[in-house]
This record gives structure tokens, C-alpha cells and sequence, in this order.
């Protein structure tokens, strides 16, 4: 047939929509300019810096000691792993040696607060899919963890609950049992979410095969955590640059099979597992010792600069820090936040799906847009 | 008392109303739904004749009436919705082509 | 005269009010039930366990402003939450409550508004007005998320409502009438409940029911992770409580139905089991309403189950599963029917 | 008596509503007006002892094709409203012969119900959806078939229609 192709048939009329700042499942002040065609995502733009407060910059004008508590702010789901990242990175510019139960406290209270933030992922994911059932059941053992937390360090939120050189203070009397306790709960809690999701129809067929990432496009965007594990890269600080006390710590890295959402559900189910025997491990093998190392009052920093990553819930938290060897503050600070890189697959993974798979997409990365920002 | 009159005087001035309507506008679907207000007008002739001659014959050819009326909006709308995406227009007097 | 207007008058009061009322709990019963599966309280500060949380509720609905969008097409935006909600009340206008046998004050009195010998076709009619005031309150909205969710809403709403008629067609085939009383007497006479003759058609209608009423886990037009708050975005105060009483009157009408087509009406369980013949005792009306509760109850337990299903495959669901299979049951039915006779 | 009340309200609203589908300025208002017309003329189907009829019409009509044209016009509609044609000249002469032949059409019918004055006295038996039935699916087997090839093959012809190429 003889037709003119220069001009199809029928054009397309392309509905473009904003979904956020203001939206129930942006988890936060995420914008996403959608471009629809009927139902399916032709074109994703993410707008951030709704929550940019400067972090960067306004650590370098506090003193060494103050940041600890401004990072509490990046991942305010995850405020333990981000005071890790800090301290260690101040440890590794100053050459400190951090006592061994200090560094065991610290990895306890990682992996507990990986939980914590792995807890209210799962919720909120799988209430962004309708099974709002699993959304409270996680906050009912989330509860827990603040408790310990709020035990050891009387916050729920934003810890502040380490040191340069180690810890604030030892463990409340019999705090190791109660942790010990809720690995229990915790443990016979996991096949609930897992009756109520992983085999479940609906949920399978609203997970596989979505927001697929290759191996290599993973690398390519430079994701980390979970989503990369989760297409099938073995990476993990914890195993390949060991930090905290992860070095004397027996656990396997999940990793996935094809790259989709379903995948990095289960990598994260699995990594429930492997933080709880961690965590027993590391009760267990808990060292006597002092908690705090041979730190001065004032924290200078001899001139350098240094770069230190963990290994955070949501992916690879690093900081690069310079100082100038003068100042009470650091001369540069920088974060590099896992939310961030994510964020950057959003936009290949919604490519071709339909709106109800942005919102599935956006959970599976499982972005905090307090660190997204900063 | 209502006979037989009534309801053709009705159906009469329905039809009209219809023929008024794909006459004076020029929007094909209010054109669309002009001819579908005719044919309502024959089913209440013929279901008013079902009901004089107590024979519900007229009633299946209502029914008929109906099945078409659904397979011509469907394929209308059809036509109006492929011409709309490629013209961008639904005003009848600027469907002058036969192809594009 | 009083035969024909005083008494169905007051019967639709009573119908109208006892709705109304069953919807208002109906909302602080899936709040609790949802609580109790999630291992909370649910409401509990207005009276005891909550229970006067209905009335709190309204009074709240009432006393919100009440917002029109500027751009909104203004006749249809008020329209749309009536026209939604009519269709949803006058459906109870056929539905058989109690059987023909009641006396009030020695006046017979029979257990429905009326009883028209199209009653599931009026039923399934009037149904398939209640579209309008989805579509039309997504569109006058003139916001995105809404036209969204209507279109959705309608599409739903007419691939689900071919399975549903198909199932009703093999209740018809069973009962050999369309009178919603008529069908009951037939499973009275058959001896049987249609829900145990056609398990299959059941299944379909109760899928195809949660799939119309837009409940979990086909609430896909309303799903505010997804769409805000679906079709109803812009809409606040009464004209909002009217879309959420439609919402509410409708799933009490599938269930309504349900057990009039499947579950035997008003009939006792069990009449032929003599050491059960206590449960004669109980009238036919409170047998319905249990019976429509115990739907009602799926329904919420539903919700907090199971996670919601993507657009696509909620067609393909309706379009590739639902209706093949009640087309198929109709047509074994319809086999089975002439075998048997023969 | 009653009856001819009842008539006269319903004959008022399908000519009124008629009257707003073709000169509402609004599609969207021309449709939900098309919709009350189909209802009042489904209550008239009624009076007329076609419940069976009048279902359908509900059904069909105001349940199914109605809704077709509701979302052609949401479609339509999202980018600019189509125009009215307004040609004042053609319309007074179409007017002019509207009017004549409605005329000539209610002359006719008039002179044809006073020559032959009808009351209904042939009256259809409650049974009238096994009548309906039983017509359908024995005398008029064949064209009920027929019509449900046309259903088909219009259904396969919206579809190809308003699917987009690839």
C-alpha cells in the first residue's frame, strides 16, 4: 500500500503529567515529569532539590565532632550507617586505631539499623503496590529496632550515636540479650511478609519482570546496593573492603538472577537473614575493651584528603573529605549518597512501563530524598 | 385516553428533532447521536405497533434496530477517532477527502 | 391505595435508611477489620471501640467546604456524585429481603419494594448507569489524574460487566426466570443453593463484583499510590461523601445479589436436616442479612490481603480469563441443562 | 388516565431533552442530554407494556453505546472544542423545509387517526420476555444470527480503526 511515510497515520498525543512534589508515593518531594502515552511511560524526567539544605557546604563550618550529627540528616532511615561512614572517614584521614568492642558495637548497630531501613522499604514498597497489610507488619518490627536504639542511644531517628575514635558510650546492662531476643521475633516475622508477598500472584506479576537492568547497565549507571546485587553483581563493601568489624563476620552476599523488581525484593528479603546472623554473630563475639580510642579533645585532622566507603541499607554511602590541617572544620566535604546514583535508573526502568509500575519502580530503588538532596 | 396517534405524532417529532440535528450541525458526533435519536424514534413506532396489534414482532425488530444502532457507533466513533488523531478536526465540512 | 403507594413508600424509606446506615458501619467495619488483620486497634476514641466514629465521620463530610475547581465544568461536576450515587440506591429497588409470607400487625406484607419479572436485567441495567458519574466526575474535574482514572474506571468497568451478565445467564438458565424472587423460589425448589450448582459462575460474579464495585484488588481508578485519589481528586466535603457512599451502597448491592442468586436469599441453611431445625426459627430477612454481610466481610478481608493488580493485566484478567470461562460455563450449562432433561 | 399523564410527561421530556442534544453547546452536555432522552424513552417503553424493551434500552443504549460516544468525546475533547457551523442563511432555509415536512408528517398521521381511530386494545400477555424469546430464536433465527455476525464484524472494525499503528 502507498501511503506517505513521513507522517504516521495517527500521531500519538502524548499526556504529559507531574507526578509530585506532592504525591503519595514519591516517598518524599520527588518530582517525576511523566510523558504518558495512554497509560505507558514514553519519557521520565526526576526534578530533585525540594529538600537541598546544604549539607555539603554547611559541613564546612561545623567543627569535626557537630557533623556527626548533620549526617543523622542525609538518610533519615538510616542515620547509624550514615554516622559509620563519617567517623570512619575522620579514623582513616587521622590514622586512629578504634578499639575492637567499639568497632563491634558499631557493626551490631549497622546491621540493626539495615533492618530497621530494609523494614520500612518493604512496607512502604508493598504498599505503594496496594498490600498495605505488609506496610504496618513491617513498622510493628521496626518499632523494635527504634527501641534498641532508643535504648543505647535515646534517639529514634537521628542517632548521633557514634564517635570519631568509637563510641559514646558501652551498652545498656542486657541490651545484647534483647537483641538477641528480636533476632528471634524478627526471624519468625519474615516468612509472614514472605506468605503475604513472595508468592503471591498478583505481587509476582506486578514485580517480575519490571524495571529489568542488565549486569552491565547496572555497573554502567553506577548503581549500588541491592539494585546491583539484585542484577547479579556480587558487590558488597562489607565483603570486599571490610570495615567496622565485617572482617571477623561469617555472611553471604545475596545477589540476583535477572535484574527485576521481584529480584531485588528478594535480595533485600535475603539480606534480612544475613543481617541477623550478623548481628547474633557479633553479640556473641561481643570483645571486652575500652569503647573509645586515644582521641584528643580537639579533632585536627593533619592535611589530606581521603575517601571512605560503607556499605549503607540502600547502597554505598562514601564520603570524601579534605582537610586543610588548620581549621576546626573540614576544607571539603562530600558525599557520595546511594539514593542519588540510584535515582539515576529511575528514568531506564519506567521506559516502556505503565504508570503503575513508576510507583512499584520507585519503591524497588528505594530512594530517601533527605539524601538525594542533602 | 392515549391511542395509537399519540405515539406516532411523538416519534414523528423525534425523528425530526433528529434530522434537525444532523442537518444544522456540524459536529459529527452530535451528527452521530442525532441518527441515533431517530432511530429511537422507529423503535417507538415499532414497539408502539407491537403493542396495538398485541404481537411482539415489532418488539425483535427493536431489537434489531438496537444491534445496529450499537455496530454503528462503534465503527463510527471508530472512523471519528482515526480521522481525529490524523486531523485533528471533527467538523464534517472539513472531511472532504477520501484518503490521506 | 395504600396497597400500592403507602406501603412501597414506606419500604423505601426503611430500605433507604437501613443502606444508609449499613454504609456508615460498613466503613468503621472495614476500618476495624483492617486494623485486626494488621495487628491494630482501628478507631477507638469516639464512644466505645469506636463505635460512634461513623457519626464523627459525617459530621465531618458535612461541615467541609465544599470546593469547586475554577476550570471545572460546573453542571456536570455537581452532577456527576448524584449520578453515581442514584444508580447505586435504586438497584435495592428489586432486591428480595425477606420471602412473601411476612405478617406486620396481621397485614401481609412481602419482603421487597417490588417485584418487576425483569429483575435481574433491571438490576444489571441500572448497574451499568452508575459509569456515568465515574466518567463525568473524572472529566469535569478538568485535572490529569482524574481523566486518567476515569478512563480506567470505564474500561474496567465494561469488561467486567460482560463476565458478570454471563454468569448471571446460567443463574437464569437454572431458574428459568428473571424475577429475583422467582430465582429464589427455585432454589428452594431445586433444594439446592445456585452457589453449589454453578461454583464457577459464583467465583466469576464475585471476581467480576469486586472488579465493579473498583475494591481492592482491582481498585486501580482510585489507587491513590498511582493516581492521588483516582476520579474523585478534586472532589471534597458531601459531594465526596456521595462518591463514598456510592462506593459502599454498590458493594452492599454485589453482595446483596450474590447471596439472592447464589446463596439462596432469605432461605434457612440446611432446611432438610431435621436436628437443624432450630435455624427455622430465625427469620428469612436476618438470614439475608448475614448472609450479605458475611460478602461484605470477603470483601474488606480482601483488601487487606491481597496487593493491586496493574491495568494491563486486570484486562487481560477480564478479557482473556473471565469472560472465555463464563462464556464457556453458559454453554456447558446449557449442555448439561438438555442432557439432563432428556 | 393515569396513563395519558404519564405520556404526556414522558413525550415532553424526550421531545425537551431532544431538543438540548442538538443545540447544547458542550458534547459532554449533548451526551448526558442523549442519555436522559434514552431513559425517558426506556419509561415510555414501559407504558407501552415492552419491559423487556425497555431493560434492553437502559442496557444497551444508555449503559453501553452511550458511554462509547462519552469517551470518543473525552478523547476529542482534550485538545480544542470542536466548532459550530453556523451558516444563518443555509439554516433559515432548512428551517423553512423542516418545517414543512414536519408538517405534511403530522397532517398525514392526523388524517390517518381520524379516518381510522386506534385505541389499544390488543394488549400483550405478562409473558413478554418468553414472547420476545421465542420470536427471536425461532421465527427470526436467521436475522438474529445475522445480527450477531454484524455485531462482529463491527467490533472487529472499531478495533482496527482505533488501533494505533505500529
Amino acid at each position: 500500500m502507498q501511503r506517505e511515510t513521513a507522517r504516521p497515520m495517527f500521531d500519538t498525543d502524548e499526556l504529559v503529567i507531574n507526578m509530585g512534589p506532592q504525591h503519595p508515593s514519591t516517598h518524599g518531594v520527588l518530582r517525576l515529569v511523566l510523558k504518558l502515552d495512554g497509560e505507558k511511560v514514553v519519557d521520565c524526567d526526576a526534578v530533585i532539590g525540594y529538600l537541598h539544605r546544604g549539607v555539603e557546604k554547611l559541613c564546612e563550618s561545623r567543627d569535626w565532632t557537630q557533623i556527626v550529627l548533620i549526617t543523622d540528616r542525609m538518610d533519615y532511615c538510616a542515620a547509624a550507617t550514615n554516622n559509620l561512614g563519617y567517623v570512619e572517614t575522620v579514623e582513616k584521614l587521622m590514622s586512629l586505631e578504634v578499639p575492637r568492642r567499639a568497632l563491634y558495637i558499631r557493626t551490631i548497630l549497622s546491621e540493626l539499623q539495615r533492618v530497621a531501613s530494609h523494614l520500612l522499604w518493604l512496607g512502604t514498597h508493598a504498599a505503594d503496590i496496594g498490600a498495605l497489610t505488609v506496610l504496618l507488619y513491617g513498622l510493628r518490627e521496626r518499632e523494635l529496632v527504634l527501641d534498641l536504639f532508643e535504648e543505647y542511644c535515646g534517639a529514634r531517628l537521628t542517632y548521633n550515636c557514634m564517635r570519631i575514635g568509637g563510641q559514646p558510650a558501652d551498652l545498656p546492662e542486657g541490651w545484647d540479650k534483647r537483641v538477641l531476643r528480636f533476632c528471634e521475633i524478627q526471624e519468625q516475622k519474615l516468612p509472614e511478609y514472605e506468605q503475604l508477598l513472595t508468592s503471591n500472584r498478583i505481587w509476582m506479576e506486578r514485580t517480575t519482570n519490571v524495571g529489568v537492568i542488565s549486569a552491565a547497565d547496572a555497573i554502567g549507571i553506577g548503581l549500588c546496593g541491592p539494585p546491583l546485587r539484585a542484577s547479579g553483581v556480587a558487590r558488597d563493601v562489607r565483603k570486599d573492603e571490610p570495615y567496622a568489624a565485617y572482617a571477623e563476620m561469617d555472611f553471604d552476599i545475596p545477589i540476583g538472577v535477572k535484574g527485576d523488581t521481584y529480584d531485588r525484593y528478594l535480595v533485600r528479603l535475603e539480606e534480612f537473614r544475613q543481617s541477623l546472623r550478623i548481628i547474633r554473630q557479633a553479640v556473641e563475639g561481643l570483645p571486652e575493651g575500652p569503647i573509645m580510642g586515644k582521641v584528643s579533645r580537639m579533632i585536627k585532622p593533619p592535611a589530606g584528603e581521603t575517601y571512605h566507603a560503607i556499605e549503607a541499607p540502600k547502597g554505598e554511602i562514601g564520603y570524601f573529605i579534605a582537610s586543610d590541617g588548620k581549621s576546626v572544620s573540614p576544607y571539603r566535604f562530600r558525599v557520595r549518597p546511594p539514593s542519588f546514583c540510584n535515582l539515576q535508573a529511575l528514568r531506564q526502568l519506567v521506559r516502556g512501563h505503565l504508570i503503575a509500575d513508576v510507583v512499584a519502580l520507585i519503591g524497588t530503588i528505594d530512594i530517601v530524598l533527605g539524601e538525594v538532596d542533602r | 385516553m392515549i391511542t395509537q396517534t399519540h405515539f406516532l405524532v411523538l416519534s414523528a417529532a423525534l425523528f425530526m428533532l433528529g434530522v434537525v440535528g444532523v442537518m444544522t450541525r456540524r459536529n459529527i458526533i452530535i451528527i452521530l447521536m442525532s441518527m441515533e435519536l431517530m432511530l429511537n424514534a422507529v423503535n417507538i413506532n415499532l414497539i408502539a405497533f407491537s403493542r396495538q396489534l398485541g404481537d411482539v414482532t415489532g418488539q425483535v425488530f427493536a431489537v434489531f434496530v438496537i444491534c445496529v444502532a450499537a455496530a454503528e457507533a462503534a465503527v463510527g466513533l471508530g472512523i471519528i477517532l482515526a480521522f481525529y488523531r490524523n486531523k485533528e478536526t471533527i467538523n464534517i465540512d472539513e472531511m472532504n477527502l477520501m484518503r490521506w | 391505595m395504600t396497597e400500592a403507594v403507602i406501603f412501597p413508600l414506606i419500604k423505601i424509606v426503611i430500605v433507604l435508611a437501613a443502606v444508609l446506615a449499613t454504609v456508615m458501619y460498613i466503613v468503621l467495619l472495614e476500618r476495624k477489620v483492617q486494623a485486626w488483620v494488621q495487628v491494630r486497634l482501628g478507631p477507638m476514641r469516639v464512644g466505645p471501640h469506636g463505635i460512634l466514629q461513623p457519626l464523627a465521620d459525617v459530621l465531618k463530610l458535612f461541615v467541609k467546604e465544599d470546593i469547586t475547581p475554577v476550570m471545572a465544568d460546573k453542571w456536570v461536576f455537581t452532577a456527576a456524585p448524584i449520578l453515581v450515587l442514584v444508580p447505586a440506591l435504586i438497584a435495592f429497588a428489586v432486591i428480595p429481603f425477606a420471602s412473601n409470607d411476612m405478617k406486620l400487625f396481621g397485614l401481609p406484607i412481602s419482603g421487597r419494594i417490588a417485584d418487576v419479572n425483569v429483575g435481574l436485567l433491571y438490576i444489571v441495567s441500572v448497574a451499568s448507569l452508575g459509569i456515568y458519574g465515574i466518567i463525568l466526575g473524572g472529566w469535569s474535574s478538568n485535572s490529569k489524574y482524574p481523566l486518567i482514572a476515569s478512563l480506567r474506571a470505564s474500561a474496567q468497568l465494561i469488561s467486567y460487566e460482560i463476565a458478570v451478565t454471563m454468569t448471571l445467564v446460567t443463574v437464569i438458565m437454572l431458574a428459568g426466570t428473571l424475577s429475583m424472587v422467582g430465582i429464589v423460589d427455585a432454589q428452594a425448589r431445586q433444594g439446592m443453593w445456585f452457589a453449589f450448582m454453578q461454583p464457577v459462575a459464583f467465583f466469576i460474579y464475585f471476581v467480576g463484583g469486586l472488579a465493579e464495585t473498583n475494591r481492592a484488588p482491582f481498585d486501580l481508578p482510585e489507587a491513590e499510590q498511582e493516581l492521588v485519589a483516582g476520579f474523585h481528586t478534586e472532589y471534597s466535603g458531601m459531594r465526596f461523601a456521595f462518591f463514598f457512599l456510592a462506593e459502599y451502597a454498590n458493594m452492599i448491592v454485589v453482595s446483596a445479589v450474590a447471596t439472592t442468586l447464589f446463596f439462596g436469599g432469605w432461605l434457612q441453611p440446611f432446611p432438610n436436616v431435621s436436628w437443624l431445625w432450630w435455624l427455622g426459627i430465625v427469620p428469612g430477612w436476618m438470614w439475608f442479612c448475614t448472609k450479605t454481610f458475611m460478602f461484605l466481610y470477603v470483601f474488606l478481608w480482601v483488601r487487606a490481603t491481597y496487593p493491586r493488580y496493574r491495568y494491563d493485566q486486570l484486562m487481560r484478567l477480564g478479557w482473556k480469563w473471565l469472560i472465555p470461562l463464563a462464556i464457556l460455563n453458559v454453554v456447558v450449562t446449557g449442555f448439561l441443562k438438555v442432557l439432563l432433561k432428556g | 388516565m393515569a396513563e395519558a399523564v404519564v405520556f404526556y410527561i414522558f413525550a415532553a421530556l424526550i421531545l425537551g431533552f431532544a431538543v438540548l442534544v442538538i443545540t447544547a453547546k458542550s458534547t459532554v452536555h449533548s451526551v448526558l442530554f442523549l442519555v436522559a432522552d434514552f431513559l425517558c424513552v426506556a419509561a415510555l417503553y414501559v407504558v407501552l407494556q415492552a419491559p423487556f424493551l425497555a431493560v434492553i434500552q437502559v442496557m444497551v443504549y444508555a449503559g453501553g453505546i452511550v458511554v462509547l460516544y462519552l469517551f470518543v468525546v473525552m478523547l476529542v475533547n482534550l485538545k480544542r472544542p470542536p466548532e459550530l457551523h453556523a451558516d444563518p442563511r443555509r439554516l433559515g432555509r432548512l428551517g423553512l423545509v423542516m418545517a414543512l415536512a414536519v408538517f405534511a408528517e403530522l397532517a398525514a398521521i392526523g388524517a390517518y387517526g381520524w379516518l381510522k381511530p386506534s385505541g389499544f386494545d390488543g394488549s400483550l400477555d405478562s409473558k413478554n420476555i418468553e414472547q420476545v424469546g421465542r420470536a427471536l430464536y425461532t421465527d427470526y433465527l436467521v436475522p438474529f444470527e445475522v445480527a450477531s455476525v454484524l455485531l462482529l464484524v463491527a467490533m472487529i472494525g472499531a478495533i482496527v480503526l482505533a488501533k494505533r499503528e505500529q
